[in-house]
């Protein structure tokens, strides 16, 4: 009987909460989802994408994009010279600029901010430490930054949230920065609430043209599957970043819903470490790639929201070529078969995942690839994963031959497609190990050049010599997703993947 | 009673010093770096370097535990490298919220528990007990997490009655946090449409974890209250006309509850592992899903300190227990 | 009679206090340690062919007693000669294969058999222990005994302990017991957990086994009416002393110490008619934690005088017995 | 009439899960008012089962049949809650082991109130208080000891506790199960000292269950001797000792130790006490007894009546007066 | 005579509950146990390899439907089988090896040993088991032992405490008494005298941690600390099976969750009858 009595009363319990209504829903506001999580939102620790995002909104810096272009337009700069040897760039600062907290936004808060940067040595830093020989406080309203060497990509670094100028009476010059941050853009941080959901409202100071929405609700969720459900149950307006392509795909069909799609520079790839056999057999990685099919990988796993990618520069960038050959399973078996290998010897490799910092398909992703390579008859491959920390810490030490990666750019520019990669200093830290003096000399030149097309045919250059070479397959290029219910308006997905949150409003 | 109190204190002081071992050595061959996931692929060595001679890494080992008990009895749990903010800071924003939904499924638990597992009991054999073993060696058999994916997509896909993840709607926090409970600090800022908010939303959570906690608690109420219906004093009781409700409350069940309470105490270990699989599974901000994003991170001050504070979370409800205990047996007590 | 034979066993002095389970926490702050001081300064003889009884309530320590003297238990203090050697201070190995002469049967048949060992394995294995005989030879050793405890082993061999009742098994206990041909047997309570109607043949049992294998017993029980039957000498004891020791007949005729004279009047008797006021005492056995001053016995004592609670009787002869009693100072 | 008691062909099983159990087949007795009844057996032989029946407290693996009139009325038939209402307040029952008998995590005062309130819900505390310490008192304990555990006890003294539990709403009826039989030789004597006395001053019938013939004979009026669930003897106490009938009876009183120094001659039953799940044919006792015939074996004795006693033996078939020889040596 | 014994056995067992819980327990666990045995004349396609569509509902040729990448979901499930007896059992083993004998011979000293081991055991009990094995998952990394001894360490201690706790009760028996007195060796009274009697309620904790290592392995992958892909393994099945839930790709989770659920209530049924049988009425000592 008592029994009885508890479920009973659980029952009534559910009865009555089924009369419940989520928040009501008015145009003051527009609530984000997200499964990503951020860390910091202090420009100069800030690295991963929603942090970097945030900053986006609530600051900026002194170059910006054309809203849906890769065209750079002065922020908080009114204008700039860069000096004929391409070493020495003056930026003259609008009048008047505050932050939120009503502190002048000068030269010094950006020299300022440029110093801490380099001093705190954050995962960031490394992109004005490379190039950034000295900062110059000329004036108030005048800043000068003095390179170590002509970059022609530099005021594309300059847009990138590592740049942004900081409160300097805020933020300590010694340590990462986790109060409330003070704010340079259209949005202020209202509240707080970590790991749970933050509030945004516009900033009175900011320069430019105010927010649209008086608020901005950014609700953390934990997987994909919460993320759908908050949207499908109502309770938020607008998902962003990432569910799975199969509830992606799902709401492309349900007209309840509006769903956005726009090109994103994110990219994945295969990487060979060339200094672990079999990998560092040029021929051996040339017949992998030749088994890779690049469309089966976009419809099978991806629903078609990822494009096939053949070359290291994402298509939509200028200088991107295809070069990477189609699947070509009998063109694979040949160069195993010229090599030695037989049904009865076959080519013994092991595929490396990290099953959660790209997804929950990435373990569909690897074992799909494992089936393309062993479809060639000739080729015995295993799979294998570690966590992120300790993926890191294995290509460091070069433990694994063959693993996956993704890129996200850190500044809008081919250079930051192939210099990290295939330049020879650079390509230990991305796990490879390759290494060619003619791609060195090709990336060099490149970046001295500083007119587009002349680029463009260094580029070009580049990209046929990694053909060659195979250090690396790339596989797809990401598409921006945003579902969303019907009313929200203002969604802008630019090519430089800069979500801005200051245009939604809701119809 | 004081000199108890004290006493089990003192005698949790060996016990925690071994888990703390324990962690450390667990966690101190990890193969996985915490500087490199830290400063990520790009960091240049000398950078490396340094931010390992902040964390102490490149001590010998001994000394490194050395440094880890004196800072843990400091309270300092390191600066997590993902986010730098303290970790015991971060610890502090996540308890309360798996503080409250440990503590309703607790309750339902506890309630399920004691009514299904003695009524079961008193009623051995027939249709009540059987139905209560079913219940229990079933929900037993069930991953807590098919449980809540279930319950997820009946009540929050289908039905659309409950909310299926997170603490609370869109603006539905309360406005001053006192105890980071939502429901109490609801009640505290008289926020009822906060407070019934969070209510609803510790439903679907708590129902998980407090279900499938519940199925052991059942069967070990059953069980000992079994026991103690076919004890002397219970029969003696009944030989001089106490009521059968009073039997089997005040005479069976209480002194069943004392094995059981010890049980409890170590069930809450269970409890805070189902703990970490329900906030996985509903996007609950607490501890349990702190540690599993962490351990992607290898974010090391914090795995140590999310688990250190777990172990130190059972060793004191395990104390709170004891207490409890003395408190209803007078054998312990004297 | 006979002549003066020769001793068996001789107890010096021997002491057993158990350490009181205290937390450690409180060892830390008191510094005296509480003992259970189960057996205080024990002497006694036993010769051969001979069977002492050992008379007491729960608690005065005799379990503890043949316990020790057998060294299931370590004694604190003094001295267990056996046949000249020291048991006190045999340890290990010597100490092992000096047990095939001398054994115990326990209180409990219930539990003093391995549930999960055959009758005829249990009582074969202390010859298997001591590397007595070979398998063929054991066996028949083994049925022998079967016999003589009245067991057919045809019957019993196979079985489980489970399946036999309280007497049969104290039955198998006595067989394994005197299958090595022990010289000395601690008989602890035998016949304590069996039924009356059971009792009488246990104990006719171990009689018989006595005769037959000529065996010296320490014949421990808490009732007298028994011990009647089996020993030659009767010591009773009381918290951990021995307050009378003497012949049998002399206990029976005339008990001197006040506690003996209570033992034998606690005996029920089956006769209606015989409906006197007998003497109890008041009170129970006290803790051997807190043994009372002077005379243990005197706050029980119906003839307690002012020099009982303050000095503590002597074990001395009286009438050719030993007494530890003011009255008979 | 003046029986308070009367026990008709009373059956009590067991269903096991190796087997059921007849422990008590067939029993009848009755008990007069202020009478003490002694039941005695040895383990196993359904002497507790009746002691349970009689307050129809038995395990619910028990299946009970027979009639069992208290006063007047058949308890079988009776309802829970009419038979609750008897418990305690006109039939109360004193335990074996008085360690596990009180509940130890409540104060004896609180036992002592609940078992008030379960008959008197309204009674005040302050009666109660003095009802609890005058039955205390009239026991040999100190009232202030109402606010102690039953661990704080010794066990002479838990059983005195559990005596005044039982006698503390005056019932007519008191059934004590082996109430002395975990207590050691001195403190046992005690607690029938106190039983003694209470049978004395109060008008309270008795029934006493006990395995030891001697312990019972010089309280009790009336003994039932108990076989293997068969009650084998019953009549007057003085009759049974001086002359028992039934070869049980006769083998057990010879068969106990005594403390006789002249009689060193051991004597005893032969054989085990039969297992209750597949007991022998015909008489249970026939396996051990001296005088079985082939009668013994075949078919089960019924109750003779022999000089106002009751035997069940086919010794006794169609005897008015007891021509067999008592006090038969065996040996 | 064996004979005799056993049908006696099993008729005790069918007469009351617990026998019939243990039997039903007994008949799904060789059910599965039939299964993993002929996992290749049972599965008609093979479980690594995509066989069919992707996403496919349950149809003829696949009773069971597809996962996302077109295995064959029964082919998983049957080879899976054997997975999850392999964890569960070397699991479960690694800990009985390690607990049982350490509990048997400190049980037995006793002393200052003892409580040492005992005080370490039980904070590694008191610990929370899961975060224990999923600290110990993420360190080791993904591999079939690794999983397994993650697992056998929290149970290490279950085996430990029962045991101990026991044989300080079995040492204190009279028979152990004897044993001692008869002159037997410490080796042979802990093998014959103790152990025999310690027995029964090892092969309880033994099937009940069969059933809870298989959960536990199915929680740590669950949080993807499990075997890695594609080696057929419910845990891994359940939880990719999980982000497709919502598409109302039942089957995928469906399956799998059956699958483990009737697996552990194989093994708890059994273990809860065996208990029962062995102690009536004394249930949780785990």
């Amino acid at each position: 009987m008592v029994k009885s009595i508890s479920k009973y009363g659980v029952f009534v319990l559910l009865i009555l909460m089924s009369v419940m209504v989520f928040a009501a829903s008015s145009k003051d506001y527009v609530i984000v989802g997200t499964t990503d999580k951020f860390t910091s939102l202090d420009p100069a620790k800030a690295y991963e994408y929603l942090s970097v995002n945030l900053i986006q909104n609530i600051m900026t810096g002194l170059v910006t994009y054309v809203p849906g272009t890769t065209q750079i337009i002065p922020g908080l700069a009114d204008s700039w010279n860069i000096s004929q040897d391409g070493l020495t760039y003056t930026f003259y600062l609008k009048k008047g600029l505050k932050f939120s907290n009503g502190d002048p936004i000068n030269a010094q808060a950006f020299k300022y901010a440029f110093d801490r940067v380099i001093k705190l040595g954050q995962d960031p830093s490394f992109l004005l430490s490379d190039v950034v020989k000295d900062t110059k406080v000329v004036n108030d309203t005048t800043f000068e930054i003095d390179l170590k060497y002509p970059f022609a990509p530099f005021i594309n670094i300059l847009a990138f949230t590592v740049a942004y100028p900081v409160d300097p009476k805020v933020y300590a010059a010694d340590q990462v920065y986790n109060g409330m941050p003070i704010s340079s853009g259209p949005y202020i941080v209202k509240r707080w609430v970590r790991d749970v959901e933050m509030e945004l409202a516009p900033n009175p100071n900011y320069y430019g043209e105010p927010a649209k929405t008086p608020t901005i609700l950014i609700k953390l969720y934990q997987d994909a599957n919460s993320l759908y459900l908050a949207l499908l149950s109502g309770e938020i307006d607008l998902a962003y970043r990432t569910l799975l392509p199969q509830q992606f795909a799902q709401l492309q069909q349900n007209n309840k819903f509006a769903t956005y799609v726009g090109q994103s520079p994110f990219m994945r790839f295969i990487v060979f470490n060339v200094k672990q056999e079999p990998f560092g057999n040029a021929k051996i990685r040339e017949a992998l790639a030749y088994a890779v099919n690049r469309h089966e990988i976009a419809t099978k796993i991806f629903s078609d929201q990822v494009k096939p990618l053949y070359t290291m520069i994402p298509v939509g960038l200028w200088g991107s070529m295809n070069v990477m050959p189609s699947q070509d399973i009998a063109k694979s078996v040949s160069i195993l078969q010229s090599l030695g290998y037989s049904k009865g010897n076959p080519l013994n490799i092991t595929l490396w995942y990290t099953p959660s910092h790209y997804g929950s398909t990435e373990a569909d992703l690897a074992l799909t690839l494992k089936n393309q390579f062993e479809s060639t008859g000739l080729i015995k491959c295993n799979v294998n994963y570690a966590e992120w920390a300790t993926y890191i810490d294995y290509w460091n030490k070069g433990v694994m031959g063959m693993f996956m990666l993704g890129w996200y750019p850190d500044y809008f520019d081919p250079d930051d497609f192939v210099w990290p990669f295939l330049q020879s200093s650079a390509s230990p830290l991305m796990g490879s190990n390759y290494s060619n003096p003619t791609m060195d000399q090709l990336l060099t030149d490149a970046r001295l050049v500083s007119d587009v097309p002349g680029r463009t045919a260094l580029y070009d250059a580049v990209q046929k010599l990694m053909a060659q070479d195979v250090p690396y397959i790339p596989l797809f290029q990401g598409e921006q997703q945003i579902a969303a219910k019907p009313d929200v308006a203002g969604i802008l997905l630019d090519p430089v993947q800069i979500f801005r949150y200051y245009l939604l409003y809701k119809k | 009673m004081k000199t108890y109190i004290l006493t089990r204190i003192i005698l949790s002081i060996p016990m925690i010093f071994i888990i703390l071992t324990i962690i450390f050595v667990v966690l101190r061959i990890l193969p996985g770096n915490p500087v490199t996931a830290m400063l990520g692929p790009k960091a240049p060595p000398e950078v490396v370097k340094s931010m390992e001679a902040q964390l102490g890494l490149d001590k010998p080992i001994i000394i490194q535990f050395g440094d880890y008990i004196s800072n843990i009895l400091k309270g300092n749990f390191g600066d997590s490298t993902v986010t730098t903010l303290p970790v015991i800071q971060e610890l502090a924003d996540r308890f309360p919220a798996t503080l409250e939904l440990t503590i309703f499924a607790m309750i339902l638990a506890v309630t399920i528990g004691i009514f299904f597992g003695s009524t079961a009991a008193y009623r051995y054999g027939r249709q009540v007990d059987v139905i209560a073993r079913i219940y229990s060696i079933f929900v037993y058999s069930m991953p807590v997490f098919w449980l809540g994916i279930m319950l997820q997509l009946i009540f929050g896909v289908w039905l659309k009655w409950l909310p299926v993840s997170g603490r609370a709607s869109p603006f539905m926090t309360p406005n001053n946090m006192y105890t980071g409970l939502y429901t109490i600090d609801a009640i505290l800022n008289g926020q009822w449409n906060v407070l019934y908010n969070s209510l609803l939303h510790l439903v679907l959570p708590s129902v998980t974890l407090g279900v499938v906690i519940s199925s052991i608690f059942v069967r070990m109420v059953r069980s000992n209250v079994l026991l103690s219906l076919s004890s002397q004093y219970v029969i003696s009781a009944r030989s001089r006309g106490v009521k059968e409700s009073k039997v089997l409350y005040a005479h069976a069940l209480k002194n069943a509850m004392i094995p059981i309470l010890t049980i409890m105490g170590l069930q809450f270990a269970l409890l805070l592992g189902g703990a970490v699989l329900t906030e996985t599974t509903f996007s609950w901000p607490g501890i349990g899903s702190y540690l599993v994003e962490r351990i992607r991170y290898r974010d090391f001050p914090a795995i140590q300190g999310a688990v250190v504070f777990f172990a130190l979370f059972v060793v004191i409800v395990s104390i709170l227990i004891d207490i409890v205990n003395a408190w209803m047996d007078p054998r312990v007590r004297y | 009679m006979m002549q003066e034979k020769q001793t068996l066993l001789s107890v010096k002095n021997v002491k057993k206090y158990f350490p009181l389970k205290v937390s450690w926490l409180k060892a830390l702050v008191t510094k005296e340690k509480p003992y259970v001081r189960a057996v205080d300064d024990l002497s006694f003889e036993i010769k051969y062919g001979e069977t002492l009884g050992l008379v007491g309530e729960s608690g005065s320590g005799k379990t503890t007693v043949g316990r020790t003297l057998i060294r299931l238990e370590n004694p604190t203090d003094g001295h267990i000669f056996f046949q000249d050697v020291d048991l006190a201070k045999l340890s290990g190995e010597n100490l092992r294969t000096k047990r095939r002469d001398f054994q115990m049967i326990f209180q409990d048949p219930m539990a003093s058999l391995n549930p999960y060992m055959r009758i005829g394995n249990a009582i074969e294995h202390p010859l298997k222990i001591h590397h007595i005989g070979n398998k063929k030879e054991r066996k028949m050793r083994v049925y022998e005994i079967l016999n003589k405890v009245g067991l057919t082993p045809e019957e019993f061999y196979n079985r489980f302990p489970r399946h036999l009742s309280g007497g049969q098994r104290q039955r198998v206990v006595i067989a394994r017991a005197v299958i090595t041909n022990p010289k000395f047997v601690v008989a602890d309570e035998v016949t304590a957990m069996l039924d009356v109607s059971i009792r009488s043949q246990i104990l006719k049992l171990l009689i018989d086994m006595k005769n037959e294998l000529g065996l010296t017993y320490l014949f421990i029980t808490h009732d007298l009416a028994s011990a009647k039957y089996v020993c030659d000498r009767i010591a009773v004891m009381y918290l951990g002393k021995i307050v009378e020791i003497a012949q049998m007949q002399d206990i029976f005729k005339m008990p001197l110490h006040p506690y003996t004279k209570i033992l034998m009047a606690s005996v029920p008797i089956p006769d209606p008619k015989l409906k006197t006021k007998k003497f109890i005492p008041t009170g129970e056995i006290p803790s051997p934690i807190n043994i009372p001053s002077g005379c243990r016995f005197h706050p029980r004592c119906p003839y307690a005088m002012e020099i009982c609670s303050k000095v503590e009787p002597e074990l001395k002869e009286v009438d050719g017995r030993l007494v530890s009693c003011h009255l008979y100072d | 009439m003046s029986d308070i008691l009367e026990v008709k062909d009373l059956n009590v099983e067991y269903l096991t899960r190796d087997g059921n159990i007849k422990a008590v087949n067939g029993v009848s007795f009755s008990l007069g008012l202020h009478e003490t009844l002694g039941l005695v057996g040895e383990s196993g032989c359904g002497k507790s089962t009746i002691g349970l029946s009689l307050l129809k407290i038995l395990p619910i693996n028990a299946k009970i049949s027979g009639k069992i009139f208290y006063k007047g009325k058949d308890m079988v038939k009776m309802s829970d809650n009419e038979i609750r209402s008897l418990r305690g307040k006109e039939i109360s029952m004193i335990f074996q082991d008085p360690m596990t008998s009180l509940d130890p995590i409540m104060r004896i005062k609180d036992q002592f109130f609940e078992t008030i309130r379960a008959h008197f819900p309204k009674t005040e505390e302050a009666e109660m208080i003095k009802t609890s310490s005058n039955v205390l008192k009239s026991i040999g304990i100190d009232p202030s000891r109402l606010e102690n555990y039953p661990f704080e006890f010794s066990g002479g003294m838990r059983q005195r506790v559990m005596i005044a539990l039982a006698i503390i709403l005056n019932p007519s009826l008191l059934i004590a199960d082996e109430p002395t039989t975990s207590l050691d030789v001195v403190v046992q004597l005690q607690i029938m000292e106190v039983l003694k006395a209470l049978k004395d001053q109060k008008d309270m019938s008795m029934v006493l269950i006990t395995h030891d013939l001697g312990l019972v004979a010089e309280i009790v009026d009336k003994v039932g001797i108990m076989y293997a669930g068969d009650l084998v003897e019953f009549g007057d106490v003085d009759s049974i000792y001086e002359k028992p009938l039934h070869p049980y009876t006769q083998l057990l009183l010879v068969s106990i130790p005594n403390v006789k120094l002249e009689d060193r001659e051991l004597r005893y039953i032969k054989g085990n006490l039969p297992n209750l799940k597949s007991p022998p044919s015909g008489c249970k006792f026939h396996p051990r007894c001296p005088f079985a015939t082939d009668i013994c074996l075949k078919s089960v004795p019924p109750t003779f009546d022999v000089n106002g006693r009751k035997v069940k033996c086919w010794l006794y078939k169609g005897e008015k007066d007891d021509a067999r020889k008592t006090n038969t040596s065996v040996g | 005579m064996i004979s005799m014994e056993i049908r006696k056995g099993m008729r005790g067992l069918f007469k009351d509950s617990s026998g019939l819980l243990a039997f039903v327990g007994f008949l799904i666990l060789i059910f599965y146990v039939i299964v993993a045995t002929f996992a290749p004349f049972i599965s008609p396609y093979n479980p690594t390899q995509p066989s069919g569509p992707s996403l496919l509902p349950p149809t003829i040729s696949h009773i069971m439907g597809t996962d996302n990448l077109g295995y064959d979901i029964f082919s998983r499930l049957v080879w899976g089988t054997r997975m999850a007896f392999a964890i569960a059992l070397i699991a479960t083993a690694i800990a009985a090896i390690i607990g049982i004998p350490v509990g048997l011979i400190v049980g037995y000293i006793g002393g200052k040993t003892d409580r040492i081991m005992t005080m370490i055991m039980d904070s590694v009990y008191a610990f929370p088991g899961l975060i224990l094995a999923i600290a110990i998952a993420a360190m080791l990394g993904p591999g079939l032992l690794n999983i397994a001894f993650s697992i056998a360490v929290v149970y290490i201690p279950t085996y430990y405490r029962v045991i101990r706790s026991q044989v300080s009760t079995v040492k204190s028996e009279l028979y152990v008494d004897g044993a001692r007195a008869i002159g037997a060796k410490l080796s042979t009274i802990i093998g014959s005298y103790v152990f025999p009697n310690v027995l029964p309620s090892t092969i309880v904790i033994f099937s009940m941690n069969l059933a809870d290592s298989i959960m536990t392995e199915a929680g740590l992958s669950f949080l993807g600390l499990g075997i890695a892909p594609p080696t057929p393994d419910w845990g891994y099945d359940l939880a990719k099976g999980q982000q497709f839930i919502l598409n109302n790709d039942w089957w995928m989770v469906v399956f799998p969750g059956i699958a483990i659920i009737t697996i552990v209530l194989g093994f708890s049924m059994f273990a809860e009858g065996l208990d029962e049988y062995f102690n009536p009425n004394i249930g949780e000592k785990r």
